[in-house]
């Protein structure tokens, strides 16, 4: 039990160490970054490799937004395999519904309760 | 290159200052000499432009109130800020009901400001001109960069926007108060700096050319100045600035001075410094007017500098065009 | 200063994987069986035993189904789905006439370590359907 | 002086990202933001009906109020400012973008400010995720249509 929590920590870690290269380095934006993990997230799951990470590192590979990625592809995949061309389109947002809910609720009752306040 | 040049023969004068300023603006070595300071970034109101306006306008009756006279009194309003169509401006000038003329050269308008009051009062068609600037964190972060709460990790280079404003009541000459002798309107300089999150190295050409062409231009050298004070170039950008002006074989260890670089003391939550319209005239208005004032200043040279860039030049990917205006001020 | 650190924190990373990567084998205690049938259990002890990239398993045999849960070793945990394949494979040749569902699944070794002690037959078979349901389940 | 004696000139004194102090921020606070994550996953197989792999959806939801709560408190830039992309890349990065630009454009009401801009920086990540999806999709259908590979 214990060592999922090293591996989630661990794997975890290094996709972030993956993304501040990316902002430090490649000089890349915010934004840039995030939609070039999340790209590479769903490339490594259309190759099969990050489904085997999420079982090894558990909450590790499924925090971060490489997740993101992976889920709408393994979801269109999965719909794919029974219904064909259009389960691609069909099967998207089938693994993935509760992060974008969930963003989208949380940010419009984050609106209305709270006022940005500009301290450091 | 001898354009661009003024001399004001009849030495119109600061009469008076008002500076106002936010909450984290309170531990700034200057922050004694504010004459009114918020302790919330939307001084009380709904939205930050509006605290942005508030911000404005107490400055302008404060310094109104210094030279005991109101808003009917003066003659012309001369203001700027950063926010889209300088709104707070705007406002603020429907509030006081004085004519307006609204200036924008992104950080540098403290300066330019200044020379219209005193080109307005060398002509001998004004006796009273309010001319200022101001800036405000949050309506500036929004617009040009993030969300205010969004975590996005600031570089070194990266400048923290002043909420202040300040402003100045430009008169006819009148003893005992700095005179505007001298002045020098800038070139748009553009060397290729594309990061918004580095402007002190896209604004430090603009400065540098700017004092050249002034020394130049005036026939005056760096060692007549008690002080070179440039507006917001903060440390990343100072220190290119002085490399560029000791290129060009003048010395810039006595007198060369910064507000970018001094307005938040060495706090490093502030990466490299501050930045924005408020920075330059708040500490032009309270350290450097005071100092004069005082006597420890005989002859100053203020170079305020601006980056013209917008939110969508930058995203057009657009390099960032940068201006420097300056001006002289002299106590005899 | 920062070199220091960086080195102090990776000894530190190359321990912790190392001591990942060495627990303990099966052994006798590691593999519980609870079996109200009238199989023999001896093959499938012996299935789980000889297995070296299991760590515990927990089996339960009821009348024509047989549920396993299994935890593996840390760095096995990349193949836990070929694991599962394996030794669904070696069970159903083992036991021709039974439904075998084997899983890795944390939840799963949970839940059937419960199951041990449940004694009523319906309150066991429901568990069992519960199981199979869970592990199906996509999101 | 022209551009490129400039670039060159600022290129020397601008002061340098610290790349090794970054990446150790990063690997930090990434690393516990995931330990969180993983410790919120283990509550929710053990106290509810998930398996490992179905706990993901709840575990994200969490970690997205908690990073709602952050943001609106006015914490998370500067749990961002240190850990840097160990803030932004896990969901709460996400969730962080989301809730931090609904926050600022409340002032502009909310159907024109909040809902217009409330994606303005994770629409993006959204938009990339869904057509790289649908692509990768696409081709591994192809393949497999042709018996290149096998699902």
């Amino acid at each position: 039990m214990v060592s999922m929590f090293v591996t989630a920590f661990i794997v975890g870690g290094l996709i972030c160490v993956i993304g501040q290269l990316l902002f430090d380095v490649a000089k890349l934006t915010p934004a840039h970054t995030l939609c070039t993990l999340v790209v590479a997230g769903s490339i490594l799951d259309g190759l099969g490799l990050y489904e085997p990470l999420i079982d090894f590192a558990g909450a590790g590979a499924t925090v971060p937004i490489t997740s993101f990625g992976n889920s709408l592809t393994h979801g269109a995949m999965a719909e794919a395999e029974k219904h064909g061309f259009i389960g691609v389109l069909t099967g998207m947002f089938e693994v993935t519904s509760s992060g974008i809910s969930a963003a989208i609720l949380f940010g419009f009752i984050a609106a209305i309760i709270f006022k940005s306040k500009g301290k450091v | 290159m001898k354009k661009g040049l003024l001399t004001f023969a009849s030495r119109p004068s600061i009469a008076a200052t008002g500076v106002t300023a936010g909450p984290l603006e309170q531990q700034s070595p200057f922050a004694p000499l504010f004459d009114k300071v918020y302790d919330d970034e939307r001084s009380g109101l709904l939205t930050n432009e509006k605290g942005h306006a508030k911000l404005v306008e107490d400055a302008c009756m404060i310094a109104l109130s210094k030279v005991d006279s109101k808003p009917g009194d003066v003659d012309f309003l001369l203001l700027g800020d950063l926010v889209n169509q300088m709104t707070p401006s705007n406002f603020t000038a429907a509030n006081l009901e004085i004519p307006y003329l609204g200036l924008f050269a992104a950080c540098a308008t403290s300066v330019s400001s200044l020379i219209m009051a005193a080109l307005l009062t060398e002509a001998g068609m004004s006796q009273c001109t309010l001319a200022g600037a101001s800036s405000q964190h949050n309506s500036i972060e929004r617009q040009f960069r993030y969300p205010v709460e969004y975590g996005s990790q600031k570089p070194d280079t990266a400048q923290w926007t002043v909420t202040a404003a300040g402003v100045a009541a430009v008169t006819p000459n009148k003893a005992g108060n700095p005179a505007i002798t001298k002045a020098t309107i800038g070139r748009v300089v553009d060397l290729g700096m594309t990061e918004p999150l580095n402007m002190g190295a896209a604004m430090a050409p603009a400065a540098a050319d700017t004092l050249q062409r002034h020394l130049d231009g005036h026939g005056t050298k760096i060692t007549d100045y008690d002080v070179i004070m440039t507006g917001d170039l903060a440390k990343t950008g100072f220190e290119l600035y002085k490399t560029l002006v000791e290129k060009a074989g003048m010395d810039t260890t006595t007198n060369f001075r910064d507000a970018g670089v001094e307005f938040y003391g060495n706090d490093s939550n502030f990466q490299a410094g501050a930045s924005g319209a408020g920075c330059s005239s708040t500490v032009y208005f309270t350290d450097i007017y005071s100092k004069m004032m005082e006597g420890e200043y005989k002859r100053v040279l203020l170079i305020a500098t601006g980056a013209l860039l917008s939110p969508l030049s930058y995203q057009q990917k657009e390099t960032i065009p940068c201006i420097a205006h300056a001006i002289e001020l002299t106590m005899k | 200063m920062e070199g220091t650190i960086i080195r102090k924190v990776g000894l530190m990373m190359m321990s912790i994987i190392l001591m990942l990567a060495a627990c303990g084998t099966m052994n006798e205690d590691s593999i519980q069986i609870y079996n109200d049938t009238d199989e023999d259990i001896e093959e499938a002890k012996q299935v789980f035993e000889n297995d070296d990239r299991l760590r515990k398993a927990v089996v339960v045999l009821h009348d024509d189904e047989l549920l396993a849960g299994v935890t593996v070793g840390t760095f096995e945990r990349f193949r836990k789905t070929k694991i599962e394949k394996d030794l669904k494979e070696k069970l159903e040749k083992a036991y021709p006439e039974v439904e075998v569902l084997v899983s890795a699944d944390n939840k799963v070794v949970i839940e059937t370590k419960k199951m041990t002690k449940i004694k009523d037959q319906q309150q066991l078979k429901k568990e069992i359907k519960k199981i199979k349901s869970l592990s199906e389940e996509q999101t | 002086m022209d551009e490129k004696k400039y670039a060159t000139l600022e290129k020397k004194i601008s002061p340098k990202p610290q790349i090794a102090r970054n990446m150790f921020t990063a690997f930090v606070t990434g690393g516990t933001i995931c330990l969180i994550g993983q410790g919120i996953s283990l509550f929710y197989t053990t106290f509810f009906d998930f398996t490992e792999r179905t706990s993901s959806n709840p575990t994200v939801a969490t970690m997205i109020f908690i990073a709602m709560l952050l943001t609106g408190f006015g914490q998370y830039k500067k749990i961002a400012q240190f850990g840097g992309a160990g803030a932004a890349v896990p969901i709460t990065g996400f969730s962080n973008a989301v809730v931090s630009a609904a926050i600022e454009h409340k002032s502009e009401g909310y159907v024109l400010g909040v809902g217009g801009n409330m994606f303005k920086l994770a629409g993006s990540v959204i938009l990339f995720g869904v057509f790289s999806a649908f692509l990768v999709a696409l081709v591994k259908t192809i393949l497999v249509k042709f018996g290149v590979v096998s699902w």
